[in-house]
């Protein structure tokens, strides 16, 4: 490598720092998110130390939430619910939309439906059952195993 | 008798005009609505089954109904595997329910051999409730949209 | 958690407000070491003392502002997370030089969803000279952009970063053989190039 | 054709491979993705294997850490005026609503963004997203107006055909597709001035696991409302979330909410959800979902970070340092010998090791040695010395190191294929440029000689989609270097402490049909197994892992988190799709490619075979 190699012209190295060197304008509210970021971050590396009492101050709160949930009173139940019986739910060959609608209904007033509507296993009868009733009704076939 | 003549020669002239755009309207999109007849009683829920006639077909969207109460897209089965085939649903439990005839849903078409707003499309009625989940006598219609 | 993003926030917008002028008499590597111990304002000071020399290195590659600004956001998240136990093994430059490289081609890649870093970098270059479009300097970056990706980094690095030969070749990983085969060819295309000549036509003190 | 298809394949692995990865043993930092260390939460599909270490100066995006996040929707979409295609301008979501169920490891995300055309004409705006790896679309609507429609799945050239039909015919239309590369994009076509709609994408993810700890990510691009359920199914230390704006709540033991209103534009870095689970040793989570036919699927991690667990356990490793002389301009053999001395470094005294190096020809090996000090040294005196381009007569010696399982062709003579014995043990193959050529023996080699190999892999260059391909094949995953020493060691010591092996599954009378991965079931610090599972009968309410733990048998008792959890079912055909693809990569026949296409049919999934159409055929956009 020449000597030449290692120098430039200054008119030519001043147009490329011109050119390659923009200057981006500063801007304190950016400034601010990034330290900001930048020091959450940093506190990840330390965040076993801290986290430690944290986790213990946060499952004494999860302990009195859970003290004050048991305690609620359940949903009052209105007058409609005798008109409406849920039943059990049909064969699988003969579930359809009314079998999803009965479910939601049902939970809407309240109502307690029996676990053979656990349509998920999850011990919960809920919305989320509902769904899993209405796409099985809507199968075109059943099973999605290829 | 060359009045005559003129009169033919325009006639055809503006029959070709006529026609002309026409033959260039074709388009493989298409849509088709789908109505419920619940009569008196306030439709709560529907499952129906839709056919296009046309194998080639290919249902591309689905889309909710007028009433609020079926809005909504319905549930239909994702997989969709035949395509000219879906079963399409959905149920309400909203206190102001549609009566009469009511459009519950719209599918979107495509087919490029011919235009699916010419498509046959066959529907079978597999379920219908009132607000208390009670089935109902209900009868389902499609139609065939028209091209935007 | 809440108190300590708050925390973060608040301190953040401290050393924001701070001017950017670093009158923090500490090196890099002493910085460095305070952030190990759990100094966050000496992070604040590492910040400001490399925020612009960041953003102007990342403009090159994302030739847009907020890009820029992104890459240098992920840059130094990405270097706060390398804290505790950072230790430079070169000077910072040379260490961050590819970082912000990284975060930038990132980024563009991302935003514009093109893979290959080379047509990223091309792109970057040709962008440079729309600012002065009919100047010599809208020659010069075209010059510039027609030179091979790795002999255009090595000049720019040289003649517009400051850094030495060897620290071209630690930051970029080559020998310092490939650094100056590189750095000659590049500038033996550009002074052969008429559109450019001129610039060597007065001899180099 | 033929390319194309291979190309899609190798997506599909692809995509597969970086599904394998997650956040390393420091939360990896989303910044400079190619810099990061990672670790994978598991190996996958059927087969070995592969372990690859990546030193990506310039890695595809697809491969960066970005993509083992959660999702960039970015702001800066395409947008193409018509009549003038080039003309380019930016369209941003307006509004954010995210919604997040979290069930165990499983998260089912509903992100919602409007977009409004606030430019002078009718625009077609395409603008990409990554999603996190390991997961997959559930579902696509379109809401304009009062109008919600919603797409449906069909194979991938269909779509697209119909969709530029469309388009091109003036209907608003939306086509979600996965791309080769493994991002995911969405095309919004004739979007009316002035006119705006709501894009609302649902995915299933598994989460990263690090640390005890569970994490969910997702990072605003704009004002945004996020609101998580977190149903852990067992006990939860604690929970966090880092944005400031976040708030967090724990309404019982083993479950939390998040909800965030990041009211800013733009510059958010991401909200990080994590939970720590209470208790330490092995954690073990399953997550069941019913099918239509009485089946289901079975989401199984595993992870045991506790270092207590996995006492360092003697190793055999292989060196395979390339000596090709850099023709790129990340490849650098200095760099290679620079980990290779850090890997031998981190040996001790009841350690093998051989180091071969290898160029695009020839290899020269040095003999399988006992890792005493002298040895060591002498192998890093001659690493010190290797030159590129080993001479010829080195030829002799590679093909008596490779012993029985000599290539049968100069094309196959790669690292990859050097086997060494067929004893179980480490080799880390130190290597600057892929082999197109040999790919298909690769995997076959990897799949069916490997055994129980350990095999890491560290590209000198830029060359990993090849790579994570072939770790995917090899049931492996991709993971990065970082700095030689440092990382070199980590992995060593990674690779060393295996804190549960040989894990087996009582499924509890479940018939299971079909599990991803089924072999190498094994639990790393910092790399959490995962398996996917189809059950013909109802999914198990309860299953027992057996495995060892620091030499002891160990049972582990867990209880199904059973949850309406879209998607598993997507999860596991994803990893169906991979391990097909890995059969076609090693020779199988066309057939699969159907195959393929069917199993992301028959679970309405978007995937490199197929995409979500939306078209709106009652509304057609007025001529630009």
């Amino acid at each position: 490598m020449s000597q030449r190699d290692d120098d430039l012209p200054d008119d030519l190295q001043n147009d490329l720092s011109a050119l390659y060197r923009q200057a981006v304008p500063g801007d304190a509210r950016r400034d601010q998110q990034i330290l900001h970021q930048s020091l959450m971050r940093l506190r990840w590396g330390h965040r076993r130390r801290w986290l430690l009492g944290a986790g213990g101050a946060m499952a004494a709160a999860a302990a009195v939430v859970l003290i004050v949930l048991l305690h609620k009173p359940p949903m009052a139940a209105t007058p409609q619910f005798a008109l409406f019986a849920l039943g059990n739910p049909p064969p699988q060959g003969q579930v359809d939309i009314l079998t999803a609608f009965r479910l939601s209904k049902a939970l809407k007033l309240g109502q307690h439906p029996s676990p053979a509507w656990d349509r998920i296993g999850d011990g919960v009868i809920d919305q989320r059952d509902v769904d899993a009733w209405a796409k099985l009704a809507v199968r075109i076939d059943a099973g999605a195993t290829p | 008798m060359n009045i005559a003549r003129t009169f033919i020669f325009a006639g055809l002239l503006l029959g070709l005009i006529a026609a002309g755009p026409a033959a260039s309207e074709f388009s493989p999109f298409g849509y088709a609505e789908v109505y419920i007849d619940a009569g008196p009683a306030g439709l709560a829920a529907y499952q129906v089954e839709i056919t296009a006639a046309d194998p080639a077909a290919q249902i591309v969207s689905i889309e909710g109904g007028e009433h609020p109460a079926f809005n909504p897209a319905p549930y239909y089965d994702p997989a969709a595997r035949d395509h000219n085939r879906i079963i399409i649903a959905a149920f309400s439990i909203a206190d102001v329910l549609p009566h009469g005839r009511t459009r519950v849903a719209r599918i979107h078409v495509y087919d490029d051999k011919q235009s699916p707003g010419k498509l046959h499309y066959t529907i079978r009625l597999m379920a219908a409730g009132d607000a208390n989940a009670q089935r109902i006598d209900a009868t389902a219609s499609i139609q065939p949209g028209e091209q935007p | 958690m809440q108190r300590a993003a708050a925390a973060s926030l608040s301190l953040a917008a401290r050393y924001a407000c701070r001017v950017a002028s670093d009158d923090d008499p500490r090196s890099d590597a002493q910085l460095i070491a305070a952030i190990n111990a759990g100094d966050e304002a000496a992070f604040a000071v590492l910040y400001h003392r490399y925020r612009d020399w960041s953003a102007g290195l990342a403009m090159r590659f994302t030739a847009n502002h907020a890009d820029a600004l992104d890459a240098v956001q992920d840059a130094f998240i990405y270097l706060a997370g390398k804290f505790p136990g950072f230790g430079l093994t070169s000077k910072f430059t040379t260490f961050f030089y590819v970082v912000i490289k990284s975060t930038a081609l990132a980024i563009v890649r991302k935003r514009r969803r093109i893979i290959n870093d080379d047509m990223v970098l091309a792109q970057a270059a040709a962008e440079a000279g729309k600012a002065f479009a009919g100047s010599p300097r809208a020659e010069l970056a075209a010059v510039m952009a027609a030179l091979p990706e790795m002999q255009r980094e090595v000049v720019l690095m040289r003649f517009v970063d400051g850094f030495a030969l060897e620290e071209i070749g630690q930051a970029l990983a080559i020998p310092l053989g490939t650094v100056k085969s590189r750095l000659h060819n590049a500038l033996a295309a550009l002074r052969a190039n008429p559109k450019v000549r001129q610039y060597f036509q007065q001899p180099v003190e | 054709m033929l390319s194309i298809v291979k190309q899609v394949i190798v997506a599909v692995a692809l995509a597969m491979a970086v599904g394998c990865s997650v956040s390393g043993p420091r939360y990896a930092p989303e910044g400079p993705s190619s810099m990061s260390t990672m670790r994978a939460n598991s190996s996958t599909a059927a087969g070995e294997e592969l372990w690859i270490v990546a030193k990506p100066p310039s890695l595809p995006s697809t491969m960066g850490a970005d993509m083992t996040r959660s999702p960039y929707w970015c702001g800066g979409g395409v947008v193409r005026y018509e009549p003038d295609p080039q003309m380019v301008t930016a369209i941003k979501p307006q509004h954010t609503d995210v919604t997040v169920q979290i069930a165990g490891f499983i998260a089912v995300s509903t992100v919602s963004q409007t977009f409004v055309n606030n430019t002078p004409a009718t625009i077609n705006s395409d603008y990409g997203f990554g999603l996190p790896t390991d997961s997959a679309i559930t579902d696509f609507t379109v809401t304009i107006g009062q109008r919600h429609i919603r797409g449906i799945v069909r194979q991938r050239e269909d779509a697209e055909r119909i969709y530029q039909s469309a388009r091109l015919s003036g209907l608003a239309a939306e086509l979600l597709q996965e791309r080769p590369n493994g991002a995911f994009d969405v095309q919004l076509g004739n979007l009316e001035p002035g006119k705006g709609l709501d894009v609302q994408i649902a995915y299933t993810q598994t989460l990263q696991c690090s640390d005890g700890s569970l994490y969910y990510r997702y990072w605003p691009t704009g004002p945004t409302t996020l609101a998580a359920h977190i149903e852990a199914g067992q006990p939860i230390d604690y929970v966090q979330a880092d944005m400031d704006d976040a708030v967090v709540r724990q309404p019982t033991p083993n479950s939390a909410d998040v909800a965030l209103n990041a009211k800013e534009a733009g510059n958010f870095k991401g909200l990080t959800i994590s939970y720590h689970l209470a208790g330490n040793g092995p954690h073990a989570m399953c997550v069941t979902q019913p099918d239509t036919s009485g089946g289901g699927y079975a989401a199984i991690m595993v992870m045991d970070d506790d270092p207590a667990h996995a006492p360092r356990m003697p190793m055999r490793l292989t060196l395979l340092v390339d000596m090709w002389d850099e023709t790129y301009v990340y490849s650098k053999y200095a760099n290679t010998k620079a980990i290779a001395k850090a890997l031998l470094h981190g040996l001790d005294e009841r350690d093998q090791f051989q180091v071969i190096f290898t160029s695009q020809e020839l290899s020269q090996a040095l003999p399988q040695q006992q890792a005493k000090a002298d040895l060591v040294a002498a192998a890093l005196t001659r690493i010190d010395k290797a030159k590129p381009e080993p001479s010829p007569d080195a030829l002799a010696d590679y093909l008596q190191a490779i012993g029985d399982h000599a290539p049968t062709d100069s094309q196959a003579m790669i690292p990859w294929l050097v086997v060494v014995s067929s004893e179980p043990h480490n080799m880390l193959s130190l290597t600057m440029q892929p082999q197109h050529g040999a790919f298909a023996e690769a995997v076959t080699n990897v799949r069916e000689r490997l055994g129980g190999y350990r095999f890491a892999y560290v590209p000198i260059g830029s060359h990993s989609l090849e790579l994570a391909c072939l770790a995917r094949c090899a049931g492996g995953f991709m993971s990065k270097l970082d700095e030689p020493t440092k990382d070199a060691d980590d992995l060593l010591g990674f690779m060393a402490r295996p804190t549960v092996t040989q894990i087996s599954v009582d499924w509890n009378s479940a018939q299971v049909d079909d599990v991803f991965p089924s072999r190498n079931l094994d639990v790393f610090p910092e790399r959490p197994l995962v398996l996917m599972a189809h059950c013909k009968s109802a999914p198990p309410a309860s299953i027992v892992l057996n495995g060892y733990a620091n030499g002891k048998a160990v049972s582990i008792p867990v209880t199904a988190i059973a949850a309406d959890a879209p998607g598993i079912d997507r999860l596991w055909a994803r990893r169906k799709m991979a391990d097909l693809a890995a059969q076609y990569v090693a020779g199988g026949d066309d057939a699969l490619l159907k195959q393929m296409t069917q199993v992301a049919m028959d679970h309405g999934m978007v995937s490199p075979f197929t995409s979500i159409l939306l078209v709106d055929a009652a509304q057609r956009a007025p001529a630009p």
